[in-house]
């Protein structure tokens, strides 16, 4: 099993920094997702633990050894690529052997583990074919494939479902959460996506602008988000942040926004007279009566799934807000209803976008 | 596809193991040698019987492309690489790397005696007494004319010492009357052109022996060439087309009974005998006159041996071989070259031919070689003699298509010998 | 600029047409189009066609005016009381009739002839009464007379030896050259490139003298090796493969080494079979270079046992006379290999060069 | 097996096993070299691996190419015939003086050298003619390729036929039929006309010296702009037909402005072989009538090989200038290629 250490790691090319200075822990037999809007740095971070890319200072520790001038050929990791990169003149049987004939590995062995990774991943049909015969679950699945047989030190994945369609993408996610749980391997996963990360990771490392936002569990982060960034890009739909000024009123603070004001009991770290964004997820501001509301809002739209009901309504004074209920709505367009966000599921961050409360109890 | 393939390769590594193994068995002699004709296949039974007679020398004739001893061999032998022997015409040019063959021949005086005049051809400068080779083939330029066509036109040839004007009247009438499209051709060469010129009183040399190209002599041949341009006496098709030096004949329009008289040299005899054969009649006539004399160009190859060879023992056997009367009589009777050996020259090389036309011919061309002017000697054996014949052809070419005047032409060619002599004689 | 002319003049021509077409689609494009392509097949293949035809012809067959289409020969009959055969005419006699006589030999403007079924009686005729009687005759002397005397076969192998041999070299270090180039990025590379480029276009003809001098240096006149080696890294080979190469993506280069490959192991497992379009170009464009090279091998080779076919070919030119009837049957043996694998690979050759295509 | 009867499983075709069978002696030679190779990498590092790829190729082109131009370059101020530099007397840039020494530069009769500059005068209308004409040509040929035409295949072959042949063997065939009695006089004679002198006349001369030579490039050409033609998105021409634009506008408005970066590529090759034309016109005309063909590669080529004093000198002067000049169109080249790269 391995441990993957990322000590003070900076890449720049040339005077641009891309990566300013990441620590970061991957524990032995853990599944890291590395998240971020695209441009973030999530992919080069990828390539830095692969020895794909070189960096510019820091260091790499795989299993306690300080990998920063071993080449990608070396390091004992298997990578998916998000374009599969399987090598189009050779079969998929080819594809998958092809690591192991570097490594020297003799016939039936090889012949074992790739037989193996094929039944494991329903893959046998296919193993005479060249990749252009594949569909594109099917390539997925060969490049996974190709990085099982190879019994790395860890697993990388580089967006690897991204290429597929919706429903497929799905169906693929589930599998490599199964397949995580029956090898047990470290892997590290890249995506843009946050839905595959909350499913997929032990463990969440969303990235911005070359920098770690915040690292942890996927449901810490959900209800835990330590700043502006991370409560809005973990959770969909989004989170509702609203910009509003606190003004102190005895027992606790006016948030004022626009007209609007929402009453907040007294939360430490928060002073008067300060700028702060409170947010509230969708399924957190509730439908109530028009005196227990914090603001009246206009229906914008209404997405009547069945088994939930989206609404976008206009506020006056705040961006819209999406509003999620269970069930369906008779709400219709236009309509006037009143909304009141739930004190104790309520994030407030300061001015510089750092949490100041998850959650205010009244 | 693979069996083909392991089979080439085969072949290949089988090529170049070959060429290390000849080396081993026995002395081998290399000569280059390009063909006009057949004189190849008769050289190579010579040395077939050459090589029965000795066994432990192995003589490779090379056929190389004309245009490979005129420009390759040049090259190669500057830098060191090159055949035992060669056959080449540029005799002069060459001569710096002729071997001496006087220690290595078993009778020098046989060589002097029956090669005398030719061999002054090969002397390097400042080595009058060396030997370095003879002659395959001796040359002499003259014309030829259709004289099936003088019959069926009813015009009389002109007779002995008859002039080029002559000539170019009688032509003319033939043509005309029989609607022959070109009465005159001649060769596209410098050396074609020397003979009539020193027939009309070109020295080609000052008093003090250097080159002069353009004297009043060489100017009223050229002045009658370009005329006869003009005119229609001469087609441009030959002087006409390609640029600077490049030989270009009339033999194939002169086979075609296209042309009624072709100003070209013995050499054409054993190709007229085998394309012309019988189709009419092409009559060798002794070159016409000009104010100073009757006479053409001598030429030829000769067959040299080279400082490059490492086996000069073996070389001045193979060309005492060669040189032997009985041999060469051989060689000359079968290829009808004229031959460059005074002996058979005198006793008359008996010609391996029925033709009535060749024998002729061969007999007009050897009867010639008493009447060539001595300017005509002293230019063939001038080293930088292709200097001077380059410099005329491209110019006077150069004029008859009009790119430049007669006067114009005359001071570039005086300009071009002047400074392809000067880079020369840099080399010290 | 002549296309936006005919474009307009031939409007009328084509309102005309169409027309008379009555609602058919004709555009003056597509008469155009027939036309042309009519006519370059017939001056593309028809010089080539006109080739292979007066190669079979004899050396007086060459010689005719006008050249006969096909190649025809003068009939030669055996007469009783004549050892050799005689050249067959038809004769327009005195009298208006045409005969057909054989001819014993020609004496200045008069022939004399003999009927080959009366061989006893002797006609004098003039020889401008007379025409030949010729039927096809098809020279394959010109073919096999030169395999015969001169060491063709040592020449084709040799050109073979060449061909293949210098093809592969150029392949492998050309493709090398170009993966470093195309999938390395390095110090220097843009210099190397922009040198690359520099020199895609000297020609070999102004370097001649000075190349032979670096060849006799090192020893190797009069080997195969002088002409398979100096011309083996071809500038164009390196650009039309980098080209090529860079399209490759990286991901897979990346792949490769994730999957423990060596560099050497990307350059020939992955790269190269990925680059066979490209590289069966650069083949061709090699097969078809050191097959047709000629100024090169005449310099370096001199000696027969190392000949190439086209300085074999050429040994038929010699300083006073060309034997045509030799040299155009050879140029055919020269041609036949390099049509053979055009006509098998053409599909190969013409996509690959349109996909690989100089980008 | 279910793998040999899936319908989508690799063919074995014919092509496919010749393929193999020549892989077999391939696979096996690099595997050789695969041990070397892994011991270099693990020795120098990957940093160096690049130019240890481009070694080979560098090594054979500094030897057979780099140290022969550096050569020349010493040639070219020294004189005499000496083959070996060492020996020839230094004259610093007498050979260059020589070529450039003209009264009035617009006149090559009053240069010392006139053939130099007729030389370069001729290559000069050569190249202008012969590039036009080689793009026109290619243009419409490839257009015409392009349409939708039974038997394409066969006829892209035929167009691309020419290029497989040697200069000499074009220029031979060519010169075979364009003679005094080549089959296109007789062609002419039996229309009734005059024969014409093709290589006589300095006009006709240059006109198939051009003809000839992009007869004999063109196919390749072709293929370029044809590739081009077929990277052009079918949908823009369905667009344009919806809007009823008329063919010719859509040549001009679609076709050519989408070909152009082809083009480009087109013009500046054809012009870098075109400056260096050679063999096809020394065999076809033998640059005449008189210096009419006589083009600047043919002047160095018999000023420093072909001639009885062999003047390397002046030849390796003559090779700079034309160095000169063909490293000027090839930084064209690039840049007009690197420009294509980023738009």
């Amino acid at each position: 099993m391995t441990e993957i250490l990322l000590k003070n790691v900076i890449k720049a090319y040339g005077t641009v920094e891309v990566i300013h200075g990441i620590d970061l822990a991957v524990n032995s037999g853990e599944f890291v997702v590395f998240v971020g809007p695209s441009g973030c740095g999530k992919s080069t971070l990828l390539r830095i633990i692969a020895g794909l890319e070189k960096i510019t200072s820091g260091e790499v520790v795989i299993n306690g050894e300080v990998v920063n001038h071993i080449p990608a050929s070396e390091r004992g990791l298997a990578m998916v690529f998000q374009s599969y990169a399987l090598y189009p003149h050779m079969t998929v049987y080819k594809n998958m052997a092809f690591g192991l004939e570097n490594s020297k590995m003799p016939k039936d062995e090889i012949d074992r583990r790739v037989n193996e990774a094929a039944r494991l991943l329903q893959i046998e049909p296919y193993l005479a074919r060249r990749p252009k015969a594949l569909s594109g679950g099917q390539r997925q699945r060969v490049a996974i494939g190709r990085a099982i047989v190879r019994d790395p030190k860890a697993f990388l994945f580089d967006e690897p479902l991204s290429n597929l369609d919706a429903e497929l993408r799905v169906t693929m996610r589930k599998e490599l959460a199964a397949l995580h749980a029956k090898l047990g391997g470290t892997m590290i996963y890249v995506t843009h996506d946050q839905v595959e990360a909350m499913t997929l990771a032990d463990k969440i490392v969303v990235l911005s602008g070359g920098n770690v936002a915040q690292a942890g569990r996927p449901l810490d982060l959900y209800n835990r988000p330590q700043n502006t960034f991370v409560a809005g890009f973990i959770g969909s739909p989004r989170m509702n942040l609203m910009e509003a000024k606190a003004v102190a009123n005895g027992s606790g603070y006016h948030l004022n926004a626009g007209p609007q004001t929402v009453e907040v009991p007294s939360v430490p770290g928060l002073s008067d007279q300060s700028n702060v964004t409170f947010g509230a997820r969708p399924e957190h501001i509730e439908i109530v009566d028009e005196a227990s509301a914090d603001v009246n809002a206009t229906v914008e739209l209404s997405e009547q799934l069945g088994g939930e009901t989206y609404l976008y309504c206009n506020v006056d004074g705040l961006p819209q807000l999406t509003v999620h209920q269970l069930g369906q709505l008779p709400v219709e367009r236009g309509e006037t209803i009143h909304l009141r966000f739930d004190r104790a599921q309520m994030h407030l961050f300061g001015a510089d976008g750092n949490v100041i409360a998850n959650g205010i109890s009244e | 596809m693979a069996y083909f393939l392991r089979k080439s390769v085969a072949a290949g590594v089988a090529a170049f193991g070959l060429m290390a193994s000849a080396a081993l068995a026995e002395t081998e002699l290399r000569i280059a040698w390009y063909n006009d004709g057949i004189e190849g296949e008769v050289m190579r039974d010579i040395l077939d019987k050459f090589e029965a007679q000795n066994s432990d020398i192995k003589v490779t004739l090379d056929v190389l492309p004309y245009k490979a001893i005129l420009e390759s061999l040049p090259v190669q032998l500057a830098a060191g690489e090159g055949p035992d022997l060669a056959r080449v015409t540029d005799l002069g040019g060459l001569s710096g790397h002729y071997l001496d063959l006087t220690p290595h021949v078993s009778d020098p005086a046989y060589w002097r005696e029956n090669f005398g005049p030719f061999l002054n051809w090969m002397q390097p400068v400042g080595e009058p007494e060396q030997i370095s080779g003879f002659m395959t083939q001796l040359t002499v330029t003259g014309p030829y004319v259709n004289k099936t066509l003088f019959e069926q036109a009813g015009v009389n040839m002109p007779g002995e010492n008859a002039t080029w004007d002559d000539w170019a009247a009688a032509v003319n009438d033939v043509a005309k009357k029989l609607d022959i499209p070109i009465p005159m051709a001649w060769d596209r060469s410098g050396h074609r052109v020397a003979g009539p010129a020193i027939a009309m009183g070109a020295n080609m040399f000052d008093a003090n022996g250097e080159p002069a190209l353009v004297d009043d002599g060489l100017k009223a041949m050229a002045t009658t060439l370009y005329n006869w341009h003009q005119d229609g006496t001469m087609a441009k098709d030959l002087w006409g087309s390609v640029s600077g030096s490049q030989y270009l004949g009339a033999n194939e329009d002169f086979a075609n009974a296209r042309v009624v008289m072709y100003m070209s040299g013995s050499w054409q005899i054993p190709q007229f005998a085998e394309k012309i054969g019988d189709a009419f009649d092409w009559w060798a006539v002794p070159a016409p006159c000009g104010p100073a004399a009757c006479t053409g160009m001598p030429g030829g190859a000769a067959l040299v041996a080279l400082k490059t060879t490492e086996h000069p023992a073996e070389v001045g056997k193979l060309m005492d071989y060669l040189s032997s009367e009985e041999v060469l009589n051989e060689f000359y009777g079968r290829t009808l070259f004229i031959p460059g050996h005074l002996g058979l020259a005198e006793s008359g090389v008996d010609f391996k031919t029925d033709d009535p036309r060749a024998k002729h011919a061969l007999e007009t061309f050897a009867g010639a070689v008493p009447g060539i002017s001595p300017v005509a000697f002293d230019l063939q054996g001038y080293v930088y003699n292709r200097v001077m014949f380059n410099a005329l052809i491209s110019r006077l070419g150069e004029a008859i298509v009009g790119e430049m005047t007669l006067d114009q032409a005359f001071e570039r060619m005086t300009q071009d010998v002047e400074k392809e002599i000067a880079e020369k004689r840099r080399d010290g | 600029m002549a296309l936006a002319q005919t474009t307009a003049s031939d409007r009328s021509v084509t309102a005309f047409l169409t027309r008379k077409r009555e609602g058919g689609q004709w555009h003056w494009t597509d008469v155009f189009t027939y036309i042309y392509l009519f006519l370059g097949v017939l001056l593309m293949f028809g010089p080539v066609v006109w080739l292979v035809l007066s190669s079979f012809k004899t050396p007086a067959g060459l010689l005719e005016f006008p050249p006969t289409l096909l190649p025809l020969g003068q009939i030669e009959v055996q007469v009783e009381g004549y050892d050799d055969p005689l050249p067959l005419f038809n004769v327009t006699m005195e009298d208006g009739s045409v005969r057909e006589l054989a001819q014993i030999r020609r004496i200045g403007i008069m022939s004399q002839m003999v009927d080959p079924a009366d061989p006893g009686e002797r006609i004098s005729v003039p020889i401008a009464a007379r025409e030949p009687i010729r039927e096809m005759r098809v020279a394959v002397e010109n073919y096999v007379d030169p395999l015969e005397r001169f060491n063709f076969l040592r020449y084709l192998q040799n050109s073979v030896v060449v061909t293949l041999v210098s093809t592969l070299i150029t392949l492998l270090i050309n493709s090398m050259a170009a993966y470093g180039l195309a999938i390395y990025e390095f110090k220097g590379r843009n210099a190397i490139m922009l040198f690359v480029i520099g020199t895609l276009m000297i020609p070999v003809t102004i370097i001649l003298v000075p190349a032979y001098l670096v060849v006799t240096q090192l020893g190797m006149v009069n080997t195969l090796w002088a002409v398979i080696l100096p011309g083996a890294a071809t500038p164009t080979g390196v650009f039309l493969l980098r080209q090529y190469m860079l399209t490759i993506p990286k991901d897979l280069i990346e792949a490769a080494r994730m999957d423990k490959a060596s560099e050497w192991a990307i350059y020939w497992r992955i790269v190269l079979p990925l680059s066979l379009p490209a590289i069966a170009v650069l083949a061709i464009f090699s097969v078809m270079w050191r097959w047709n090279d000629f100024l090169w091998p005449l310099v370096v080779l001199t000696r027969n046992e190392v000949y190439t076919l086209q300085i074999g070919l050429n040994a038929f030119q010699g300083e006073l006379d060309v034997q045509w009837h030799y040299v155009l049957a050879m140029t055919v043996v020269t041609l036949i290999p390099v049509t053979l694998v055009f006509a098998f690979l053409q599909r190969f050759i013409t996509t690959g060069i349109a996909s690989s295509g100089m980008k | 097996m279910v793998l040999e009867t899936d319908p989508r499983a690799e063919p074995e075709t014919i092509g496919h096993r010749v393929k193999s069978a020549l892989s077999v002696p391939a696979v096996a030679f690099f595997k050789l070299l695969d041990v070397p190779f892994r011991w270099l990498q693990r020795l120098l590092g990957i940093g160096s691996m690049p130019y240890l790829f481009l070694l080979p190729n560098l090594a054979f082109f500094g030897l057979f190419v780099i140290v022969p131009l550096f050569l020349s370059l010493g040639y070219s101020v020294t004189g005499g015939t000496n083959l070996y530099l060492g020996e020839r007397p230094y004259v610093g840039g007498e050979q260059y003086g020589y070529l450039f020494q003209c009264e009035n530069y617009t006149d090559p009769a009053t240069c010392r050298e006139d053939r130099f500059w007729k030389a370069i005068f001729n290559t000069g209308v050569f190249v202008f003619f012969q590039v036009g004409f080689m793009v026109l040509f290619s243009l419409v040929t490839a257009l015409i390729l392009n349409r939708e035409i039974r038997g394409r295949g066969f006829f892209r072959a035929v167009f691309f036929f020419p290029v497989l042949l040697s200069p000499v063997v074009v220029a031979l065939i060519w010169k075979w039929i364009l003679l005094r009695d080549g089959v296109l006089n007789a062609f002419l004679v039996s229309m009734g006309l005059d024969r014409i002198l093709f290589f006589v006349d300095p006009t006709w001369a240059m006109f198939w010296a051009i003809f000839v030579s992009v007869w004999a490039h063109m196919g390749f050409y072709t293929l370029i702009l044809l590739a081009g033609l077929q990277a052009i998105p079918p949908d823009l021409y369905e667009a344009a037909e919806m809007d009823g634009t008329k063919k010719e506008r859509v040549f001009w408005r679609i076709t050519l402005p989408l070909l152009w970066p082809n083009m480009l590529v087109v013009i500046v090759l054809a012009l870098i072989k075109s400056v260096q034309i050679f063999d096809e016109v020394f065999v076809l005309t033998g640059g005449g009538p008189g210096t009419a063909t006589q083009f600047i590669v043919q002047y160095i080529y018999t000023t420093g090989f072909a001639n009885q004093v062999q003047n390397f000198g002046l030849a390796s002067a003559a090779s700079v200038v034309l160095g000169v000049v063909l490293f000027v169109l090839t930084l064209v080249q690039l840049a007009v290629t690197r420009r294509k790269d980023e738009g």
